[in-house]
Order: C-alpha cells, then structure tokens, then sequence
C-alpha cells in the first residue's frame, strides 16, 4: 500500500491504495466519479481519457502513483449540467452521442485536440480521434461535433 | 419550434452522458459487494477428467468458489433457446443443453468452468490461477465447411448439425433455373463479427433473505425478458421474486439481448453466500463470450429470361451458430434471412435450405441486422455479378426488376407479404446524390492519378418491428412480438412514459416524448421517460430487430388514445358538453361550436381531485397502458451507393464517397434516425473492410483485442450523405418503420460491389470480406497474373 | 495486475541500483507497452522502477546529431522545434506513433529498449546511424537490435538519451497495421554524403533490421526507379492474420519508394 | 505453422544422437529451461521461463521423446501451461544424417508450435516469429553445447 496525493478537478485526494492501482480505478473506486469509463484493457479505446496536467492520457494505462502531485481532470470537472463546457455543448447540438459510453474519453480527448490545434479540419480531427473508439455514430456527428466544439471554444 | 413528431429535437439524455453522470451497471455499487471471476477454458473441445479449486478456496479474499456439479446441485438450468425450426424431414431442431458451469465437458475457448468470487477483483484473479483443471483435449471444430465431418461436439447431434430448414418452391425454383436463358451463380461468405459494444456485458446481483427475493443489475437490451427466462426456465423461482434493471447500457448492437451464464451465475450465487455479487467483463471476456454475428456461407443461383428479368432464385447456405444455440441464433439465419431472399426485387420462384451447424467457437447470433444484412450481402452481390454478366448497368438491372409501385401489397415467395414502398425515387436520388452520371468522368480521372475508382449500389429492403406475434408463433417462435407502454398523467399535468422498450442509444427518452408532446400538446420537457426495470415498467420485450419505434411507439400511441378518450369524457364533464363533441387539439379541449375551452391541465388535476366529477361513470385518475401487436412486420427499404478509390500498389480502399437513400416511414426526429443511420453504415463498413473474428485450426480466438480485431476508427471512415424518402407503413398507427439496423444491412454490398466495380477493368469480379489491404492487392495481383498469361 | 513495488528513482544510477537490489525488478518509462501487459498478469515483477524524475528528458542540437533524453515523449519529439529543423522526418515519425494519448506518455527510450518489432522508432535508430547512450555505454544502433525484443542491455544498464545523426534528407513511411495501428511496415529512408541507410520495421521476424539491397540501390541512385530495380524478398518477413511475409515485401518496396519520393 | 531448419555438425552421428538424448544437453539447451528432470526414459519434466518482450511467464510442463530412431533421429515434443498466460506446445521431428564427407553430421529439423488461451488471443502477430525464433535458439544452443 501507499500513500497517494493528487488532485482531481480542483479538490486533493489523498488515499492510501495498493501500489499497482491504475489511474482509472482510483478515480471509478476510490475518489467515486464514475464518468470515466473502461472499455478495452489494450490501450486502445479511449473510454477512459482524461487530462493529468493538461494533456490527455488514458487513465486505464497509467498507475495512480504515476500521476502523483498532479492535476487530473476528468469528464466531470470540465462543466456541469447548468453550464456544459462549449464542448460538451457541441456534442449534444450536433448529436454527436448515442449510448454514452465513450462520449466522456471522446469529449476529454477532444477539448485537448482543439487545445492544440485552434480550427482543426475534418481529417485533422479524424486523425487525432484514432485513439477513441465509438460503436454507435460511426464518427460523423463527432467530427460535426468537434468542429463546432472548436469554434465555440474560440478557433 | 415544434417538439412533436418530425422535429430534430437535441436529445434529453445527453446531459447525464455528457457530464460523466450516467450510471451503467459497473458504476453501481452495493454494501458488501464481492467480486466474481470465471475460469474459463483454454481449450476448444474438451473432456473435464478433474477440477481441483482446493487452493483456490483457500486463498486471501476468496469467499466462494463454485463448479458446475455445484450448479447442478441446486438445479439451476442454462439459457434457453428462444426459437426453432423443423428440420425438412420433419423432426425438431436439435436443442443441447447449456450448462452454466462446464458440466464434464467444454465446448469453447472461453466457455467457463468455475466461478471464484473475492472481496476484491484482483483477489478474485489471483485465485483463478489456482484452480487447476485437467483436460482430455478433443479435436477442435473450427472450420464451419468441414464441421459436419468433425468430432461430435453435442451428445448424439448428427454431424454437428442443429438443424436443416428450408422455405420455398424448391420444384419450381430448378425448373426456373433449367429454363432460364441465364444463370447467375456466386458463392459467398459473409465474415463472422464480433458485437463490441463498448460497454463490455456487466452484472450485479442482489438476494434479500427477508423477502426471499433477487435484484440484478445487468446489461440487457430487455430486462423483462431476461427476467422471464431466468426465473421460470432457469431458476425455477417466481417470477415476481425476481426484480431485473438494467440501467444505463453502452450500445447493444443484438449482443445484450440474451441472458448470459454470468448473469445467472451471479444471480445463483448471491444467495449462497448471501452478499451482492458483481462481475464485469474486461475486453477479452467479451470478444469469447459475447454472441458472434453473421458466419455464412451462401451458394446462390439466380435464374435470368432472355429481358433479363428474374425468374427464379436459389440459395444454399451453410451457417454457424458455435458451441451452444443462443436464444435466437436459430431465427437469424432462417426466418430472419430465408424471408427477405426476395429483396425488393419481383421474383416468383424462390427457395432456400440453410444448415445451421456446431463448431467449437462462441456462439454465434443476431448482431445489428440479424439474418437481414446476410440475405442482402448474398443478393446485391449477385445482382452486381448479374448486371455485369448481361452487360446492364448496376442500376437500371435493378431498376429493371424492383417490385412496381403499384404492386403493393406484395406476397413474396418466400412467405412476407410487403404492404407498401416505392424503390425508385430511392435509387434515382441515391444517384442524384452521388452525382452517378459523371462517374466515368470521375472514373478516367482517377485512373490518371493511378488509382482504380469504382461505384457500387445496394438496393436493400428489411424486416423491421419484429413481429406479430402469432406469426412469429407459427413459425417457431417462442416469444411475443408485442410491446407495451403506459402513460402516466400527474395532477399537474406532467406525463410520465413507463415504456418496455429499452434504450441503449437510441435516444428513446427523447423520441417518446415527441411522440407524447405532439398528442398532448404539452412542452416536451415535462415528459419523463422511464423504462428498463421489470419492478417500474409494464411487461415488454425490449429493444432489437430496429422494433422501438414501430412497435413500442405504437404501444405509446395506444396508451396516448386512451388517454385522450378518457381526458375527453372528463373535459365534457368539466365543459358540460357531451364528450362526442369534445374536440382535443394543441393541449386544449373545446367543444365544436362554442367558445368553451378547457386546457390539459385541468383536465389531469380534475382526474385526480374529482370534486367535480363524473365518478358514477368514470374512475379517477388518468393513467393507460397499451399492448400493442402488430399485423404486420414493416418493411423499410432504400439504395446505398459507395464510391471508393484503390490504390493498386498496397490494395488500400479509400472511401470517397457515400450517399444513403433510405424510405423509413414517416419520422420522428430526423437527427437520430440519420445518426442510427450513419453508425449502421459505420459498422457495415466494418464488416465489408475491417473485421473478422479469426479462429485458427486449434479453435483459438487470435482476434481477442482491439489489437487484431480491427474496429472502425474516426479515420477510417468518410463523412455520409443520408436522406430520406416515405412511404408511410400502413398498417401502424405512425407509419413509421424502423431504421436501427438498416445502415448495417445496405452498406456492405455496396461497398464490396465498388470494389469490384473499380478492378473490373483487371477482370476482377469477386472479392470476399473483409477486403483488407492484403486482400485487395492480391486480386489485383492474380488479375494481373492471369492477364499476362 | 499482481502486486508489486514501485520505487522512484532521482537518477539513472539509482536505477540501476534499484534493479540489481530487485529479484524481478522492471524500468517504468511510459508504461504504454509494461502496463497494458502487467494488466493482463502476463509478468509479475516484484518492483517497478519509475524513472520519470531521472532527468532524462530534452532535446539537444550537437551540430551533426540530435540527442533526445530517453524519457521524452513522443509528442515532446513531435512538437519540438530542433528537431523538426534537424530532421524532420523524425519529428514525423514520433508525431505518428500510437494516437496522441500514447505520444503523451510514451518515451524514446522505452520504446527502444522493447524493441518491439512493430514499433516505429527502432527504424529511426537504425537508420539515422543512431547511438543509445546508457548509464555505462555509447552502443551504435547496428550492435543494439539484436532481434525482435532484444537489445544490447545488459541487466544493469538504462538508456538515458539517443543520438541521431543529422542525414541530407530522409522521410518514414508507415504501413499501419489497421487494428493495432502498430506499423505493418514501416521503412525510414535516410540519406547521408556517404550513402544511404533504409531500416524497416513491423515486417523482419528478428525485429528491425537494415535492407542492405536497397541501401546499395539507393545510395547509387536515390530515386523510385532504384527501387523499382531491387527485388524485395519474403524471406525472414513475419506472416500473421494480418499480412503475409509477401505482402510485407511489397510493401517495403512500395514505403520505400513512398520515402525517397516524399 | 511448420519452421525448418539444418545445421552442419563437425561430430559423428552417434554423439550428435546422444546429446540429444541426454537430459544435461538438453536443459542446456531448451530456451529459458530452468529444471528439467527425466520420469521414465522417454519423459522429462520441465520448467522454462519464457521472455518475450515486456511479458514473462514460467511454464510447467513435459518433454517426450518419440519416434526413436537410432542414431538417424527422433520426435521432441513439450508441451506446458503458463498458468493466466495459457499453454503452449511445440514438437520438432529432428532428423540426423551423416555427411558426405562421413565424418559431420546434418541435423535438420521441423517444428510444429501452437499456443492456447491469452498468448494466442492477445499475441497473435507474434506467435509465428517466437516459436522459429525459439526454436533456432534450441537448436544453436544445442550445437554450442556440443562444441564445447
């Protein structure tokens, strides 16, 4: 066991937990936020981005103690049901969701993408999605998303 | 703007989702809760000569571990099938058990053995590893063309065979073939898939030792039913005593339709030990155990006069269900395929024979389409290979031969009756869509730039809404085909939807809402939807085979007139009118002829504070429910056209354009129907380039990780030009049709037609799926190969 | 994932101590590849090793190379500036492995020293005449692949930075292998004043290796029809479910071509 | 999938075929063999530690000797499970023969490999390139330990 310290959206989480704990179960099972989800155990489907200290990462490939001292942000810190974030803003004009189940890993991976790269085209955006995978949209209302995301995030 | 029926409305549910609020099963948690962990098989197909889980029940944070005899003790049964066929000598189809636990003998690398359950997830895996199983390991049957010569996987089921079915004229089927001026022959496979929602299959069971009752938590496309099979065909307890939610689920896709062993597992074994017990697949589980889709291979005839004009159809298929008959794997390939074999075409003889075989794979059932996409891959292929074989253009041989207009309704020969569409104003503005005339243009253009450019269409139509029920009874079914609704009028107004449908995606809470916000004339957002759990909801039976809409729309309908009528007799009470003049409109009752005018509200307030009342003739309150059975299946059709370039040296496709033109009904809410449309084309194209479920001779699964299984990424695939034309069914009261799956159903073909269309200026006519990169370039290779010959 | 121990280290030496007190003992750069695979219980080592806080990250213009800290990210390399002012194509490749969560936290040097015989970066090792630099070593990329996940470490040995000569010109292609997106085949073409170096990953089944028939065609005459000249065997390429040892030869040829026609 | 390979040997046949049949030579020479004891003439226990990649895994398993045919050559077959890892198995037919100059030896061998359970459904790609590059690793080790 040891001691880990971090924030998550804004507030300190300090738990004791076992040393091999990842990232994503810290955040599902310790600090209880549920919005981040699993959906592979390969690295590949996204489900479970969020940012440790602004940049994306998957929280399924990452152990809690490796993002000791760090800020993480997940889903639920990023708005609130009065006040979505301009992104999430977007995806819910553009029907860029369905089931639900990646939207919070395609959402944090997008706000970052955008971070990066003000008025992505649509292949830029295609591109930089390659890391989250969707069943149910096949992608088209995403992209329509993120673009409109974009420019309401000021692109 | 109008919030009723026709409107994209955003949708209500986004929010949860959006801000990471939703709550799938594997976000809940229970006091006490321990974990599950099953021991599964690394073997195809073996005999079990010992298990020995003593270490295992002794080692940190194991609470219990249990064997199949342990199952079999308190005699608990397996799943169930859901539906089966007569063999064409007449005798059943050949139903084995499927035990929850190995009993003996293991059928499948996945198939599970034993269950240990923990205090923690990784307690619960550490102790797996101590279970040790010994084998007698028999010869896998991997290959479904050489599985009736296998080694027998079911206790006295011939040549691995569950059934031999056939629908049609098979006399008149050859003779049409022996007359014919033409005969097409092709010989398809459609790829085994594998589902992939992207919420892997979760469950969390609950026993209640006061009440002596069960609640599960579990990820189902349709909790009643799962509820139904669990408590009176597994577990034998009242039905009543069990409580099934399933709560937010990631996508379906057909795959969280059945009731699964761990399901039941969990359920059995929350009441030995007496504490909530949680299992959640990783990834790995769900690419093994998760029912497959598709598996076929079809030989198909098709018998051409000297106009061209089709005259008689023939299909062989062969198709594989795995190691054990899920619930409705025998439908799929059967009345879910066999049926649509006419496609929207005007063809009078037509006849069929499917073999459902047994290999020791997982098994094998409805994945979004079901039967539909496998009969429409197997026909627009042949189509394409007919128009090219007589010279035709693609479309007008279609065109050529599309059930008329006026010929509705249409009897096929092979069993349904088609009660309305009109196939051309699809396919022409398909065409229109995707610019068709200029192609060759586009074509030569492309071949400059050294890239081969070819178009494809498919014309498809679908079975949706499935079913009446006494049809689907006649045919072997074991289930109704109806569903339910009630609607809840609150004192102030406020409506409340109980539906039995489930939603997975679809976005019901919001399309039942118009639906109820279009009839009441009330603001959508004091509409609440509720629905998947068996202890809120009327009966239903859930959500597949594109039926929400058609059906359980429908239902809601009903409920809605109930709740009119009754309104109506209120509001005359109120307005002192007779309740045949009332009139009901935009939220208001007025009676015809006068100024008076009551508004819903009082209306609803009235029914539950009757002081002025007419309690003599009507009970209070205003709450209905409807079940609702449908005549008839409705048929949704529509034409899909794929253009794609393809780069000769590494055989890449490149999609470069897609127009959808699809005739499902009057709509609903356009946005989410376009949205099920494009994630159907999105996982039809998956199918077509990207994914197969690879088994090696062994009966090993090599595709049990996104890092072989090859799922559809952001970049793969194109944005989509969707419309829609309608024709309204006519036999609901919505005349909507149901447009789930029919993106899945249209797209392969056309996909895979402009890939041939494309390299058939090499001389290239066939191409198989998935027409990978490798697949591509050695048909160009072989093209090439025997053009220099 | 078993149990185990983690420790952070402050400097490569520490490390290495580190390990030699361990029985079992595992560098943790990024974890892309460890992670995932501790996750599946596919190796229980006793302690893990972070050496994230060991200083080894940066990127450093010495004139006729660029030596980049083992622990720099892919997107680090991506993004910088030298290193798109000094080789390019080196900046491409790094900005094309994985998707951007993986060049987030995945590092030069744990994907050099797994030495996976898909990844992208042994290829740039390889071919920009490369030099891993360890705690005890300078090793020259031709004696530090030494077949599909092996290198030249020693047990007590970390890589702390690589160096990559600056070429004339060069360009990676990548054949990404559609499901994993690992590369199928990935051919990084370098051109130097004294010949030219062609290193192909994701198709040897020892790993990458340098394809010597290309080199020579190339280093006479750097241009497709070159290629087009060199027979690209099968022989020793990896066959899967994915690609055969044929179909991976076309494709080095046709990546090749891709490289020097870029 | 089936791997071939030969080696020219400077050693008569009859040592060739010796070593081969003796358990010292062959724990010397099976990859990552960490104990390996004979059971009855023709079967051996065994446990090897394989390391491929970042994964590493200890198999328990056997080793039979088969098809013997003195000194020209016999079947070695294994086969042992890697507990969470899954199974593996492999056999190689070894084929002794004399050379032309009468006093080497060539040995030439076939390989049959197969795995089972998490190695085949996560490590697919790598199952071909692993089983001939271990197999090439018996069999060179094998000849060092002969030239010792």
């Amino acid at each position: 066991m040891a001691e880990v310290s971090l924030k998550v959206n804004g507030k300190v989480e300090n738990h004791e937990v076992g040393e091999n704990t990842l990232l994503v179960d810290f955040i599902r099972e310790t600090v209880g936020l549920t919005g981040t989800h699993v959906g592979c155990d390969t690295s590949q489907c996204g489900a479970c981005v969020v940012h440790v200290d602004g940049v994306s990462v998957k929280a399924c490939t990452m152990l809690a103690m490796q993002a000791e001292g760090s800020e993480v942000t997940t889903i639920e810190g990023i708005g609130s049901s009065e006040k979505l974030h301009p992104m999430q803003e977007a995806f819910h004009e553009n029907h860029g969701l369905q089931c639900g189940f990646c939207t919070p890993g395609m959402v944090m991976s997008a706000i970052e993408l955008v971070s990066k790269n003000k008025s992505p085209s649509e292949a830029e955006i295609r591109d930089g999605l390659e890391g989250n995978i969707c069943r149910c949209t096949g992608y088209h209302n995403i992209v329509k998303s993120v673009q409109a995301g974009a420019e309401k995030m000021g692109g | 703007m109008s919030e009723g029926i026709g409107a994209s409305v955003k949708r209500k549910e986004d929010k949860k989702f959006l801000t990471g609020k939703g709550k799938y099963t594997d976000d809940i948690n229970r006091p006490g809760q321990v974990y599950a962990h099953f021991v599964r098989s690394d073997v195809a197909h073996a005999n079990i000569k010992s298990i020995n889980t003593k270490a295992a029940s002794q080692a940190a944070g194991v609470v219990a571990v249990y064997i199949g005899e342990d199952v079999a003790a308190d005699g608990i049964g397996g799943p169930i099938c859901g539906w089966v066929v007569p063999n064409r000598d007449g005798s059943a189809t050949h139903e084995p058990p499927h035990p929850l636990l190995a009993q003996g003998k293991v059928r499948f690398v996945g198939d599970a053995i034993a269950v240990v359950i923990a205090e923690s997830v990784e307690q619960a895996k550490s102790a797996s590893e101590l279970v040790e199983v010994d084998y007698e390991e028999l010869p896998a049957v991997a290959n479904l063309e050489t599985a009736s010569s296998g080694a027998e996987i079911h206790e006295g089921m011939k040549e691995n065979r569950y059934f031999d079915w056939e629908l049609g004229d098979e006399a008149a089927t050859d003779k049409a073939l022996q007359s014919a001026a033409k005969v097409v022959k092709l010989s398809v496979r459609n790829n085994r898939l594998i589902p992939n929602a992207m919420e892997p299959r979760s469950a969390l069971a609950e026993y209640d030792d006061l009440g002596g009752s069960y609640t599960l938590h579990t990820t189902s496309q349709n909790p009643h039913l799962a509820r139904l099979i669990l408590a009176a065909f597994m577990f034998q307890i009242p039905e009543s005593k069990l409580r099934v939610i399933a709560p937010d689920v990631g996508g379906g896709f057909g795959s969280k339709i059945y009731v699964y062993i761990e399901e039941a597992v969990c359920i059995w074994s929350s009441k030995k030990i007496n504490r909530p017990v949680k299992w959640t697949a990783d990834r790995t589980q769900s690419f093994l155990t998760d029912a497959h889709g598709r598996d076929h291979i079809n030989n198909v005839q098709l018998a051409l006069d000297e106009s061209n004009k089709i005259i008689g159809l023939r299909v062989d298929t062969v198709c594989n269900l795995g190691s054990y008959l899920s619930a409705f794997a025998v439908a799929v390939p059967t009345y879910l395929h066999g049926t649509l074999l006419s496609g929207l075409y005007d063809i009078p003889t037509i006849y069929t024979n499917v073999k459902g075989m047994a290999t020791t794979t997982a098994p094998v059932d409805a994945y979004r389409g079901a039967g539909r996409p496998e009969a429409t891959y197997l026909l627009e292929r042949t189509m394409d290979a007919a128009a090219r074989e007589v010279g035709m253009d693609q479309a007008e041989f279609r065109r050529l031969n599309f059930i008329p207009k006026d010929a509705f309704p249409y009897q096929t020969a092979v069993a349904l009756q088609y009660d309305t569409g009109d196939y051309e104003p699809n396919l022409d503005k398909a065409m229109e869509m995707i610019d068709y005339k200029s192609f060759e243009a586009r074509r030569s253009e492309a071949s400059k730039r050294g890239k081969y450019r070819g178009i494809g269409v498919s014309s498809y139509i679908e079975a949706c809404g499935l079913a009446p029920s006494a049809v689907a009874g006649a045919l072997g079914g074991r289930v109704g085909g109806w569903e339910s609704a009630s609607v809840r009028v609150d004192p102030t107004g406020t409506v409340t939807v109980f539906s039995g449908a489930h939603s997975h995606g679809q976005g019901h809470a919001t399309t039942f809402s118009q639906i109820v916000s279009e009839r009441l004339g009330i603001p959508n957002a004091n509409v609440e939807f509720v629905h998947g759990d068996s202890d809120k909801t009327p009966f239903g039976m859930g959500t597949y085979g594109s039926r929400s809409l058609a059906v359980g729309g429908v239902a809601l309908s009903k409920a809605l007139d109930k709740v009119v009528e009754k309104s109506k007799k209120i509001a005359a009470h109120l307005m002192e009118a007779s309740a045949e003049d009332v009139e009901f409109k935009d939220g208001k009752f007025t009676v015809a002829g006068t100024d008076k005018e009551t508004a819903f509200g009082d209306v609803a307030l009235a029914a539950y504070v009757p002081h002025n009342y007419p309690l003599e003739t009507l009970e209070p309150g205003l709450e209905e429910t409807a079940f609702y059975d449908p005549m008839n299946f409705t048929y949704p059709a529509g034409t899909h056209i794929a253009e794609v370039e393809v780069d000769p040296a590494t055989g890449v496709v490149e999609i470069v354009d897609w127009a959808a033109c699809d005739d499902f009904g009057n709509l609903i809410n356009p946005m989410i129907v376009e949205g099920q449309v494009h994630g159907g084309i999105a996982q039809g194209i998956g199918q077509a380039l990207l994914e197969n479920a690879h088994y090696d001779e062994n009966g090993q699964l090599l595709t049990a990780s996104y890092m072989d299984y090859c799922m559809p990424r952001a970049d793969d695939l194109p944005s989509f030009k969707v419309e829609c034309t309608n024709t309204p069914c006519t036999h609901n009261d919505l005349g909507v049709k149901g447009c789930g799956e029919a993106g899945a159903i249209a797209s392969p073909p056309a996909l895979i037609n402009a890939i041939i269309n494309a390299l058939s200026p090499l001389g290239v006519s066939d191409m198989s799926m998935p027409a990978t990169p490798e697949t591509v370039w050695r048909a160009i290779q072989n093209a090439q190969a025997r053009a220099a010959e | 994932m078993y149990s185990t121990k983690i420790v952070k280290a402050e400097n490569s030496s520490a490390a290495v101590q580190a390990i030699g007190s361990s029985k079992e003992g595992k560098i943790l750069a990024g974890g892309m590849t460890l992670i995932p695979t501790l996750k599946q219980r596919l190796a229980n080592p006793d302690c893990l090793i972070d050496i994230s806080s060991c200083g080894l990250e940066g990127v450093e213009d010495k004139g006729s190379s660029v030596r980049i800290g083992a622990m720099t990210k892919h997107a680090a390399v991506a993004e910088s500036s030298s290193v798109a002012k000094a080789i390019p194509a080196l900046a491409d490749l790094a900005g094309g492995i994985g998707d951007r969560q993986v060049r987030n936290r995945g590092t030069l040097g744990g994907s050099v020293a797994n030495n996976d015989p898909a990844a992208c970066y042994p290829s740039a090792v390889m071919a920009l005449d490369g030099t891993v630099h360890t705690n005890k070593r300078d090793i020259s990329a031709d004696d530090f692949f030494k077949g599909m996940f092996e290198t030249a470490l020693e047990e007590d040995e970390v890589i702390e930075s690589v160096s990559f000569k600056k070429p004339e010109k060069a360009c990676y292609m990548k054949f990404p292998n559609p499901a994993s997106r690992y590369a199928m085949v990935g051919v990084f073409v370098a051109k130097f004043s004294d010949g030219v170096r062609v290193a192909v990953t994701g198709a040897g089944e020892e790993g990458v290796f340098r394809h010597s028939d290309l080199e020579s065609a190339l280093s006479s005459n750097f241009s497709e029809e070159a290629v087009s000249g060199v027979e690209v065997s099968s022989d020793g390429l990896m066959s899967d479910i994915h690609a055969s040892a044929d179909y991976r030869a076309n494709l080095i040829g046709e990546m090749t071509k891709r490289a020097v026609s870029s | 999938m089936e791997i071939k390979e030969s080696y020219d040997l400077p050693l008569p046949i009859e040592t060739v075929w010796q070593a081969l049949n003796d358990e010292g030579f062959l724990k010397n020479s099976i990859p990552g063999c960490e104990k390996l004891e004979r059971i009855s003439p023709n079967e051996l226990s065994a446990e090897v530690k394989l390391k491929i990649g970042p994964m590493s895994t200890r198999f328990k398993g056997k080793v039979n000797l088969s098809d013997l045919n003195p000194p020209n050559g016999y079947t070695i077959s294994g086969s042992g499970t890697g507990g969470i890892a899954g199974a593996a198995s492999g056999s190689a037919k070894v084929f002794l023969s004399k050379m032309e100059d009468g006093e080497g030896t060539i040995l030439s061998y076939q390989v049959k490999a197969e795995v089972k359970g998490k190695i085949a459904q996560l490590g697919s790609r790598l199952i071909h390139s692993t089983a001939k590059k271990l197999a090439k690793k018996f069999f060179s080790n094998f000849v060092q330990e002969l030239s010792k």
